[in-house]
């Protein structure tokens, strides 16, 4: 099913604006309005119709097509329920900026200035997002090769003088920058007004991963913060433009990496509907249960970390020593620990092996005394509750200003969950709770992800029921013709020994069209924005990451707290750097 | 060793007990970046215990012996990371955990560092993406064979290169030395 | 059905705060787990064995009867003997991976028109081990081992030649080619992690 | 001659009690990593000799060899000598702490103590709030962020404690009558000063996790906040001698202090009196349970904030230790 908004509504826009195109296919639904008349369109959209939650913005690159540059606005109505896509031609490179309607476009569009080198007319601090100052490229247009510009001299320093590790290793590389473009990259963000500012990270234990905190800071006071991306963006967006659907997969794990299984499953439901191909019965409460199983383990690395930041540091090892069961079970399943490329266009890479049910069933009746003993140490000392109470408290609209999802956006009670709204593979047949909480501080993220732990194991405890009784079905439908044949039929049939060659090399022949489709990620929304050309690579895909959008608020809610406050914070937030910078 | 005056053996033998000292008490600097990192605080978690071997990390890189460059650098950290080893006091070493810090790994892109034995200098290199926390054991296990060696200095010719590994058994615990590795 | 729940936030009482009742309850918890077992596997004394679907290092499966029959088909154009790898240069491994230079492969045409694979190399430094060259190999040739201990101090010792893999191919084959697809075989050992579980 | 003799005595004594105190301070972490190992359930240290036992010294050898790195920017003075300060008060304080009755062996007798003042416990005060200076110093001289954050958020946690401690430490001695701790361990053979003292024994528990810096007061190196605190910038031994000091030797004989106020210090535990056991070792079991009991509560809890920390022991310790006051005077007055 989907959330694209019905032609009737979208007839109102025609009268209003002069030449507004409305296209609607089965898989999206956009308006492309003029340059000029894109703030009125949107902010019409958003107080009159009641589009008022801002989901994602982007470009795509249509080079050399001239305006070269197509920004897309997808925006959500959270009474309907329904989605919107805003399209707008970036005559002479630039758009106006729409941080006036929503504050959430602010990183979007320093993003796409720094990717795209799209001016936003209007942004009060329109920098670079990812990359640091003084990096001279954009490197999402089509005419930047994905390997960058390899112009310095910069040798492994391992090697002997003319040694060649390996047939891949080249001498040359691209350009790396000097601590003095990082500081000048640093003052541009922000300048010392208060006593010190405090660099707090990126390389620093308590900012999960790198992100780069700079806290003008009045004695411990912040009072103003500002945080830098880019210490992990890894060009996984350019490097899906190379490779076929198959082959993005494994980056999807590498994005979200605690949560790899939930970012498979996302993207892949998105390939599917693109594709028009229906995964089996089996393959979809498998993926079901894997993605729950996957949740209660980004759960608990979420629950490890935030007691190590709070101070309680034997909680950590207890989180890990569930992870551990579940890293058996996934490793089991799937063949690796932590980023398992087990999900297929149009199934799964395996059926379950035998006694994975057992274990999962062992798990499942063990797991709740575990939460249990984490519950009577955390959830009602009297230090747990005085770190959580009433720090960084959420509303409803700053959740629609932002563009917050997930736990963040539930704790401030707006029921926003893609497992809900947007049911794919066996959610809509499982029933479950979403928790809600009523005062969006830290301590109602903290409750409703223990509870969310426990929803899991109801739901997990449904997909083994149903999972039994489908125990022979077929995990994967070969016979769709966009469906790698698995390695049995290789072998036996040439067919299908042909069909695999072909759509190994030439990928699968998408047909034209875009599609927007997300999953309910740990983190919030992961979505995927794929512009296919018809042939057997994606055009441009945009991942909106729910971390991303999450961690915007940081700087709003710190101001006036403490460091210690910021530690907690940040950890109910629970940003990946993978995912935030891709 | 073929030593003839008696204060060279003494010299030698003081060495041979700071290397059981300093192989023995490795404390890596935390710096974890990427996916590895989530591995590497596996295998400093209860199932693959590093305490056992004497192996505690460290916050700050002053006080830490080798510094695990756990997951991709990505050109704009390199320098922070260039930074971070100049912090570390000598004797200190460098293990590339999994292969984007090894050799740029599944990110041959513009932003992505190709190894990052480019701007540090690496001792152990532990593909694996992300290599299991047993791989990472092994991987230490190597470097402390690497300080018993006396091969600090990143001098190539004194390192073998390994064969390839066939089957891993289980060392017995008979075969372990009292003092520890 | 999805329901829709608000969480409850419990509170403090005055006399669980006076008699410090929180600290007294977490703190039986961590007794409580002070008296368990230790959970921990003594890397490299004892050691997990890996399941058979682990994905580690790359080998390839020798020539040795038990070929699937596409092999069968294309063996005739190829010059592979006995307890030789089976691979036939078809690329196909090249053509699925996402990082495909990591791949250097070389085939010779023999005087009698048959192919010989004279290199095949794997830079592993690159790869991601997600497995999709091995899902694409039509002769069941390169196969993932459940070989993880492949540290070195160089990095041309973590680039694989053909004869290694082969080697390797042999030596995984002999341990774990009959092995039922199970989803792990050291119950012993992971049971201090997972105590006793009730197999079906 | 009589002089020269206590001289000597006391040297001599002086220099077994640090020497003693620095093999157990090493051997105390490796309990401290044991004993968090096993609440983990995990081994901690196994591998370096038998069941981790030789952890300490290779730990001790890799320290002492390490390169001495002192950055630029610091003041090497202060740099310095904040380390000493850190670490000399704390051991300092055992010079009046009392391990047991004096005892004679072969005609000569042997007082298990360097000097018993009449003013101990002022003493001990004393040397406590004297190593808020090695704090200070060590953030400042550090001329580095976290380190001087750390640095502060200690000093204002120690300043707060150290007066709720000394309110503390009043009811004993009203009870005693003495600052001697001898005296007081002697003035306790009846019963226990733990009866009347129950608040003032809650003021001090807390009082010596926050001198102690140990969970929930570890505001000075939460790690995830102040990288390493204000030992940030610090090398080798020099970083060495402050975790010695002020998780092991501080909370030993903070500990040990503890035991004598409120446990009749080196009297057997009730109903035990006829074991054969010397008093020496009786006091050295309750002082180990004591340092096990913060082992324990460090491993359990999390962390507070720095503001509710000195919130904590302004508006609700020195209460607690001056109504503790009144109690004791009461107790005094009607039940003697």
């Amino acid at each position: 099913m989907h959330l694209w908004a019905d032609l009737e509504e979208l007839k109102l826009l025609e009268g209003k604006f002069s030449d507004i195109q409305i296209e609607k296919t089965e898989n999206f639904t956009s308006i492309t309005v003029k340059k000029e008349d894109l703030l009125n369109a949107l902010g019409f959209l958003k107080e009159d119709l009641g589009y008022k939650m801002f989901i994602d913005l982007t470009a795509v690159d249509y080079y050399p097509q001239e305006p070269r540059f197509l920004c897309v606005y997808i925006l959500f109505s959270p009474d309907k329920k329904k989605r919107i896509a805003v399209k707008c031609w970036a005559e002479n490179d630039s758009v106006p900026s729409v941080i006036s309607l929503w504050k959430g476009a602010k990183w979007a569009e320093r993003e796409v200035y720094d990717l795209f080198g799209i001016k936003f007319e209007g942004h009060n601090n329109l920098v670079r997002m990812f990359l640091w100052e003084g990096y001279k490229y954009h490197p999402l247009r089509k005419d930047f090769p994905k390997e960058g510009i390899q112009e310095v001299y910069l040798p492994s320093l391992n090697l002997r003088p003319e040694e060649i590790p390996a047939h891949n290793y080249s001498p040359y590389h691209t350009y790396v920058p000097t601590m003095e473009e990082l500081e000048k990259t640093q003052k541009s963000r922000m300048e010392k007004r208060s006593q010190i500012v405090l660099n707090w990270g990126p390389l620093h234990p308590g900012t999960h991963g790198t992100i780069w905190f700079l806290f003008d800071m009045e004695g411990e006071t912040i009072k103003n913060c500002e945080i830098i991306l880019g210490q992990l963006h890894r060009g996984i967006e350019k490097l899906a433009e190379d490779l076929t659907y198959t082959q993005i997969i494994p980056y999807t794990d590498r994005m979200d990496y605690i949560s790899a299984l939930c970012s498979q499953v996302a993207y892949v439901n998105t390939v599917e509907k693109l594709l028009g191909v229906e995964p089996p019965e089996k393959a979809k409460w498998i993926r079901t249960m894997m993605c729950e199983l996957q949740r209660i383990n980004s759960h608990l690395l979420w629950l490890g970390t935030y007691a190590l930041d709070l101070g309680a540091l034997t909680i950590f090892l207890y989180a890990f020593r569930e992870r551990e069961k579940i890293m058996d079970i996934i490793e089991g399943i799937a063949g690796i620990r932590l980023n398992s490329t087990y999900i297929r266009i149009g199934g799964l890479s395996k059926d379950l092996p035998e006694g994975a049910l057992d274990v999962i069933k062992h798990f499942l009746q063990d797991f709740p005394e575990k939460l249990d003993e984490y519950e009577t140490i955390l959830t009602k000392n009297r230090i747990w509750l005085r770190r959580n109470l009433n720090i960084g408290i959420v509303n409803k609209e700053q959740v629609y200003q932002y563009g917050l999802t997930g736990v963040v956006a539930r704790s401030a009670g707006v029921p926003y969950d893609i497992r809900m709204l947007q049911p794919t593979d066996a959610y809509d047949k499982v029933d479950f709770d979403i928790p809600l909480g009523r005062v969006g501080d830290c301590y109602d993220r903290y409750l409703i992800r223990m509870e969310e732990m426990r929803q899991s194991l109801r739901i997990i405890e449904q997909c083994v029921e149903k999972i039994e009784k489908l125990k022979d079905d077929k995990h994967i439908s070969t016979e769709n013709p966009y469906v790698l044949p698995t390695l049995d039929e290789v072998f036996n049939s040439i067919e299908s020994m042909v069909k695999d060659f072909n759509l190994r090399i030439y990928g699968e022949q998408a047909p034209e069209g875009e599609i927007y489709m997300s999953g309910e990620n740990p983190r919030g929304e992961l979505g995927f924005y794929i512009v296919s050309k018809g042939d057997g690579k994606p055009y441009r895909i945009k991942i909106r990451s729910g971390a991303f959008y999450n961690l915007q608020i940081f700087p709003e809610l710190i101001k006036g707290r403490t460091v210690a406050d910021a530690v907690a914070l940040l950890g109910s937030l629970d940003p990946v750097v993978g995912e935030t910078d891709r | 060793m073929a030593v003839k005056h008696n204060n060279g053996i003494i010299l030698t033998t003081v060495e041979e007990v700071l290397s059981w000292g300093r192989r023995n008490s490795l404390w890596p600097a935390s710096v974890g970046l990427a996916c590895c990192a989530i591995e590497m605080m596996h295998t400093a978690a209860s199932r693959f215990d590093t305490d056992r071997l004497g192996i505690i990390f460290r916050g700050s890189p002053r006080q830490s012996d080798v510094l695990i460059v756990a997951g991709t650098v990505v050109n704009k950290v390199a320098p922070m990371l260039k930074l971070i080893y100049d912090q570390m006091p000598d004797p200190k070493w460098v293990i590339a955990m999994g292969g984007c810090s090894s050799a740029g790994g599944p990110f041959p892109t513009y932003a992505t560092l190709q190894g990052v034995d480019r701007i540090i200098p690496v001792d152990v290199y532990v593909p694996g993406c992300p290599p299991t926390p047993q791989a990472l054991l092994w991987g230490i296990l190597e470097l402390q064979k690497k300080i018993k060696a006396k091969k600090e200095g990143k001098v190539w010719e004194e390192i073998p290169v390994r064969e390839v590994p066939t089957a891993s058994q289980p060392i017995p615990i008979k075969e372990k030395s009292p003092l520890g590795f | 059905m999805v329901k829709i729940k608000y969480v409850e936030r419990p509170e403090l009482t005055n006399r669980e705060r006076i008699f410090f009742v929180d600290f007294i309850k977490g703190m039986r918890v961590t007794f409580r787990n002070l008296l368990r077992k230790t959970v921990t596997t003594a890397f490299p004394f004892e050691k997990l064995t890996p399941p058979k679907r682990f994905r580690g290092t790359h080998a390839h499966r020798v020539k040795n009867g038990k070929e699937p029959p596409s092999f069968k088909v294309i063996e005739k154009f190829m010059d592979i003997d006995t307890g030789e790898s089976r691979c036939v240069a078809c690329y196909m491994c090249m053509q699925a991976c996402p990082v495909p230079f990591l791949f250097n492969i070389e085939a010779v045409q023999l005087p009698d028109g048959r192919k010989k694979v004279v290199r095949f190399d794997m830079n592993l430094l690159n790869c991601m081990y997600c497995g999709l060259c091995t899902e694409a190999c039509p002769v069941d040739c390169l196969i993932m081992t459940d070989i993880y201990e492949t540290a070195s101090y160089h990095r041309a010792s973590c680039v694989l030649h053909i004869d290694d893999m082969a080697k390797r191919g042999i030596d995984f084959d002999r341990r774990r080619y009959d092995e039922p697809d199970r989803i792990w075989i050291d119950d012993d050992q992971r049971s201090k992690l997972w105590g006793q579980i009730k197999w079906s | 001659m009589e002089l020269l003799g206590t001289v000597i005595g006391v040297t001599v004594k002086s220099l077994i009690f640090i020497i003693v105190m620095f093999l157990a301070a090493a051997y105390l972490t490796l309990l401290e990593r044991k004993f968090a190992g096993h609440v983990q359930q995990r081994p901690g240290p196994l591998h370096v000799g038998p069941h981790g036992f030789l952890q300490p010294i290779a730990d001790a050898l890799k320290v002492l060899t390490k390169e001495d790195l002192v950055p630029d920017s610091v003041d090497k003075v202060l740099f310095y000598m904040a380390s000493l300060l850190a670490f000399v008060p704390a051991i300092m304080i055992l010079a009046v702490v009392p391990f047991g009755e004096p005892f004679t062996i072969f005609g000569l007798e042997i007082k298990p103590y360097v000097t018993d003042l009449n003013i101990a416990i002022l003493l001990a005060l004393a040397f406590g709030s004297l190593s808020i200076y090695g704090v200070i110093f060590a953030g400042w001289a550090s001329n580095s962020k976290y380190p001087m954050i750390g640095g502060l958020r200690k000093a204002a946690v120690l300043i707060g404690y150290e007066v709720a401690l000394g309110f503390a430490m009043v009811g004993p001695i009203m009870q005693a009558g003495s600052f001697s701790l001898r005296e007081i361990v002697e003035a306790q053979s009846g019963m226990w000063f733990i009866i009347p003292n129950i608040l003032a024994f809650v003021v001090i528990i807390f009082a010596i996790l926050a001198e102690t810096g140990r969970t929930p007061f570890d505001v000075q190196e939460a790690e995830a906040e102040l990288v390493g605190g204000y030992v940030t910038e610090y090398t080798g031994m020099k970083f060495g001698l402050f975790p010695l000091a002020e998780w092991y030797i501080a909370t030993f004989v903070l500990s040990a202090i503890a035991v004598i106020l409120f446990f009749g210090g080196w009297q057997p535990l009730p109903l035990m009196g006829w074991l054969p056991i010397p008093d020496i070792i009786w006091f050295f079991i309750k002082v180990f349970l004591l340092f096990m009991f913060f082992l324990w509560v460090h491993w359990t809890l999390p962390r507070y904030r720095v503001d509710q920390i000195t919130e904590l022991a302004w508006k609700v310790m020195l209460p607690l230790a001056l109504a503790n006051i009144l109690v004791v005077a009461l107790w005094i007055i009607f039940i003697g």
